[in-house]
């Protein structure tokens, strides 16, 4: 394998644009939602016939070894084409994390499979009662001995679980102490979901998908070895997880493509030249470069090698909230067509309803605006608690 | 009108009229009764629109002697506000549209039968997105009839050489498409064919009841923004984050107390408009004026509450399953029903008076 | 006497409008900013003449009696004329209070002189630890006996005093009593500012006026006689105090009159029929009449002899942040006349530096709209402490 | 140009610069400077002007055979901002200016005395409120000179059948007028009388370095919106009420929160402006839209940044004795100075090439 790390950053880019116009299924470009694995898998495939699954893993664990600079321009190039996300929970959260905390065993057991595609992982952080207060989690784990060994016996519910319809595997965070802390006493474990007592339920959404899910454990029975770290350090453990990954939270890709859409619906509706459409359309232009600048800043951070800070929390409130103005604009120009359930004569790019609902939960998942804010605040501007 | 009633009659008039619709369809009950319907053609109950037609509603802007109940914007406005806050995808506001447009071309039996509840006629008359202009093209097809899949004919304004026609067309045999609304409804698309001519109809009498209808919709969307608050206020006491009630933290208790305040503005602003419109004295700028002002501060307005409902709701509130998510669908198909924000704030400004500016300053 | 309130409105309004274009010096139209004593004079000898002083207070007293109804017409003419506010303290804070809560002998001693002019009464409630919390107020006064008889001694400072330079009276919020909660133990006084240990010192505000002072006290003696109601009891008096004239907070005519300058502004500096600045006149234009039907809507509670309630905080809030949104428009089509000090070429109604800066303090007095937003969360919407 | 320089070695530049500032205007300790010669004529220290051009920064941007310092914008932003931050009165960026027009016109002799300090040279070019266009309407009154009663003399571009052409004008006999702004300067107005011909100057090399002056007053403003913050940040962790700090608060937290992001994007934006000014291999039309993204938004922010710099000072921040009072007060002059930010939208509109957007979309 060709060491991509040595190739300049201009040709390993032109290699991937390469890679992904001639190898990406033309009709999955820029979905509406998250894929499910199986109308993803024939890009899994080719992902894999390269070698391509996991850029970010080591290359003694099967990875690509790259370094950031390399990862971003990957993902840039991800986004430019718009290749969808396939459910990569295991590419991107499980397989740092045991890289990291995992032990020999665990690493041999569970990387391959990812990177074969024969486990699908999903995450069980959030539930009902936490969302974005993840520490006062409930979901259970008491220890136990039986005649197959130490174990964990699990109850409790998740939410938000995205695709856990496709998966196999689940990993969670756990309660398994109730005392002291809240933080503290919860633990990292590995579930697998065709374990009895381990039910799915899909959660249709506002855009009528069902990419998330309910997971409900009702007395599961987890092996002992399938822990990840020290027990009652799970939290630390999957903060430690947040890499850089946080920094495409507030990638200015998706309101550019959604003012592309603005632009094609204005022309549609016979609004673009129009001085108040113009005013509006002008300043969300500006707000799109200024945010594009600052990304830039976070970026050439990764690309020293340093680790992003709690600033990059800005990044996400303002692209989240960039991405809800453009979206509501369009609503405004719409005319009755804002309240279609399907697109406009059925082409995907003039759904102005769909892409205004599409952009509601950017400002509620992966942390809230209210969360990100408040991070902000404290962490960044040094605000009293 | 309304102007035969005194002060203290209209207020009675209002608080039955709002009584009978918390009988036929109440703010917080029938949440289930409209998920039922949704999506499932023709997207509402013909046996509630009929039971409406019963309680005198369809004819409630027409004079006694039309079988109306003579009464004005002002009850209207408080019954569609209790109808949007029930969410009733029941085509009332157009079936009361198709009433004035019937009164004034003199075509009395079909609008017995509307009133009586017996035919629902529609009027096609839109021929571009987001417009009060009727302006008759033959043959043009006639867009977003809201739930067309219910109707029995429509009624197509066909312009000709002498002035505006109204046309009579069932809805057997039709050139009609329909297509899924985010709140559950159906939107027609008409090609008008054929049908029998009712009579002749002035340009004023289509324009006034289409300033009547859209009104109207103001006032519904008063009450779809102003249930979804009170759902959402329930939900900021009682669920908890962090050990606390969330409807504790400053930040959303501000945020609420700025969606009160676009409430009430829409509430003033819309009572103010079914006020100048029942007293008949003012001018049609003046009129035109502040229903588009209305009109735009109750599109806006409802946009920004059921979105921030959503918002405030958390993840929850991205579910279909949540009911909070039917008031925001509800808002997004009556927002720019008879004219958007943005084509309301321009027929303000070409039709208001300032009133309010100019003899004080220098 | 004619009885005022025997009229009908519309005579009455006429009656108002006929007088003050009669006699009401012209040169005083719509200050920039509050009058001082002796600058307003004229006009109150004029209204000293007719009996007009005190509308609100009963007839008994020496008032005009007038009922709610009556009494915001006369304020709507005395603000479309564009009548200045005396320092009115006595007759609109003072003098209800006295009239409610005061001995017969406080009244008899007060009411005339503040009625003829002799005595110019401040309020002293702020303090510099206490701007929006009033209940955590320091200024203490505490209890003697001495050759003189009974009264307080005040050791404190108050701050925010509108116009205490023009006054000879102070009416205070005092502690006198550190037990309990921090609303009990607060009383009711009136301090003679010529008494030893009082000291005025005057504040330039962001508009280089004096209008607000601080007020110091050392070692002031008070006659135990000038202490209004029962000890303990001065804040729910001062609370019960506040009548109808919050209505006044939320009057629309303070926007309505920025909104006639901006639009003389737009068309001085030549943008008035650009699309952009329409579109944001415009919407300032139907958020003022939007306003003005909000605000009718609560002076009809007043007519209909009701009292108001803690709703009326979305008026203040409203009209406060309106009136800055429409100076802000001003500051940005001015060009470099958002910079100067005085009026554009001598003409006080184009001075948009002057009218943004004469915005900013409505959002922090008379409740900073911070405050108002917790009032209508709490006690409107009735969301949790 | 920092062309010649490396990344590391305009680093170190940018670093040695900020350090000088700080030595003779830093951010946190002048205030009281500041007020000293506020409204006071000229408005400035003309010792500080001096000791600032012995810095070598009214050169700054001028190559090193005119005796300058051969730096660029990003240096130049760097400067600019340290001086916004520390509320330096000295027309800094207005000499400079002069400098780059002297400098095209290759009037040398003028230019050695400008950039020594010997002379305050001020560039009378405006015609207009918010503009970037010196029409050179001989005889029209220049307006809005910045601190121009320090001024020695003044350039005067004046439009000849061949071109424009630079003149300089003493300021001793000028028809001056003086007016004082809020931050305590005074704004010239000439009307433009004799003098002396320095020469022709091209329509670039003006609109070239009006783009400069732009960018570094919005570079300026950035220094007035950061400074001012810090400012605030600091009272929302000290000043208590109701028992606790009110940077405690909520609603106060996450509107802090709401300006930082305004602080950074203005920063991201002039930094990626100046990078493509210094980098030379750009179009003329994407340095313009870079230049006007950049102002507008550094014109919107810190007028949102230091009004609520006083909101949240609360009733000491309407006083004038209070510093914060001093930010605004600087904002306000700034914001319109070299284009309002509506001027700027318009600008970007007309020259901004849609780079992100168009090749995805359908």
């Amino acid at each position: 394998m060709t060491d991509l790390n040595a190739l300049s950053d201009e040709a390993f880019r032109a290699e991937v644009r390469r890679f992904v116009e001639a190898e990406y299924p033309p009709e999955l470009r820029h979905p509406p939602h998250r894929l499910h694995w199986e109308q993803g898998r024939p890009w899994f495939d080719k992902l894999q016939a390269r070698g391509w699954v996991a850029p970010g893993w080591p290359r003694e664990h099967g990875g690509l070894g790259l370094d950031a600079g390399k990862q971003i321009i990957l993902i840039e190039e991800y986004e430019r084409h718009g290749v969808a996300r396939l459910p990569d929970h295991g590419v991107i959260m499980l397989g740092p994390l045991l890289i990291r905390f995992g032990t020999q065993e665990q690493q041999e057991r569970f990387l391959p499979r990812i990177l074969a595609g024969e486990d699908i992982w999903c995450q069980g952080y959030s539930e009902p009662g936490a969302g974005s207060d993840l520490a006062s989690l409930r979901t259970e784990a008491v220890p136990g001995t039986d005649q197959e060994g130490d174990h964990y016996v699990v109850n409790g519910q998740k939410i938000w679980t995205t695709l856990a319809t496709d998966a196999n595997w689940i990993f969670c965070l756990v309660r398994t102490d109730k005392g002291g802390k809240k933080q503290e006493g919860i633990s990292f474990l590995l579930i697998d979901m065709r374990s009895p007592g381990v039910t799915v339920r899909p959660i249709i959404n506002l855009a009528r998908h069902d990419e998330f899910c309910e997971v409900f454990f009702d007395n599961v029975r987890v092996p002992r070895e399938n822990l990840v770290g020290e027990p009652n350090k799970g939290w630390s453990m999957a903060k430690a997880l947040l890499g850089f990954e946080r920094i495409f939270l507030g990638s200015p890709r998706q309101s550019g493509y959604a003012l592309a859409r603005l632009k094609l619906l204005a022309e549609r509706m016979g609004v673009f030249d129009e001085p108040d459409f113009q005013d509006r359309y002008t300043r969300l232009r500006m707000d799109l470069d200024d945010h594009k600048d600052l990304y830039e800043t976070f970026v050439a951070v990764l690309r020293r090698g340093d680790t992003l800070g709690p600033d990059v929390s800005m990044l996400k409130l303002h692209q989240a909230e960039l991405f809800q103005r453009i979206t509501e604009l369009m609503l405004e120009i719409a005319g009755e067509n804002a309240g279609l359930l399907e697109p406009m004569g059925g082409n995907r790019d003039l759904h102005p309803a769909g892409q205004f609902i599409e952009a509601r939960p950017t400002t509620i998942y992966g942390g809230s605006s209210e969360v990100q804010r408040g991070i902000l605040a404290k962490n960044v501007l040094g605000l009293p608690g | 009108m309304s102007a035969a009633l005194d002060n203290a009659e209209l207020a009675e008039a209002v608080r039955m009229l709002r009584d009978s619709a918390a009988g036929l369809a109440s703010r917080g009950g029938d949440r289930r009764r409209v998920r039922a319907l949704r999506f499932q053609p023709p997207g509402f109950d013909p046996a509630v629109l009929a039971a409406m037609a019963e309680q005198g509603w369809i004819g409630l802007l027409l004079p006694e002697q039309k079988g109306g109940a003579g009464l004005g914007m002002t009850a209207l406005c408080a019954l569609a506000e209790e109808l949007g806050a029930a969410l009733a995808p029941e085509p009332l506001v157009p079936a009361m549209l198709s009433g004035s447009l019937l009164a004034a071309a003199g075509a009395d039996m079909p609008l017995e039968r509307l009133v009586a509840g017996e035919a629902l006629v529609l009027a096609a008359w839109q021929e571009a997105p987001s417009t009060l202009e009727a302006p008759g093209t033959p043959g043009a097809p006639r867009l977003f009839i809201p739930q067309a899949g219910g109707a029995s004919a429509f009624l197509v304004p066909v312009r000709q050489a002498q002035g505006l026609e109204l046309w009579l067309q069932p809805a057997e045999g039709a050139a009609l498409q329909l297509e899924k609304t985010q709140d559950g409804g159906f939107f027609g698309t008409l090609r008008p064919e054929g049908g029998a001519l009712l009579g002749s109809i002035g340009e004023d009498a289509v324009a006034d009841a289409l300033e009547q209808a859209t009104l109207a919709t103001a006032a519904t969307l008063l009450g779809v923004m102003d249930q979804a608050f009170v759902l959402t206020l329930d939900y900021l006491r009682t669920r908890q984050q962090f050990g606390r009630p969330i409807g504790s933290f400053q930040a959303l208790q501000h945020r609420a107390a700025d969606l009160q305040i676009q409430i009430a503005l829409s509430r003033a602003s819309i009572a103010a408009a079914a006020a100048l419109l029942d007293d008949g004295s003012t001018s049609r700028a003046a009129r035109r004026a502040a229903v588009s002002r209305a009109k735009a501060r109750a599109s806006d307005a409802a946009l920004l509450v059921t979105r921030q409902a959503i918002q405030l709701h958390g993840g929850i509130g991205y579910t279909d399953e949540a009911d909070i998510s039917l008031y925001l669908r509800r808002a997004m198909v009556l927002a720019n029903q008879f004219g958007s924000a943005a084509l309301h704030r321009r027929r303000f400004a070409a039709e208001a008076h300032d009133d309010m500016l100019g003899e004080d300053a220098a």
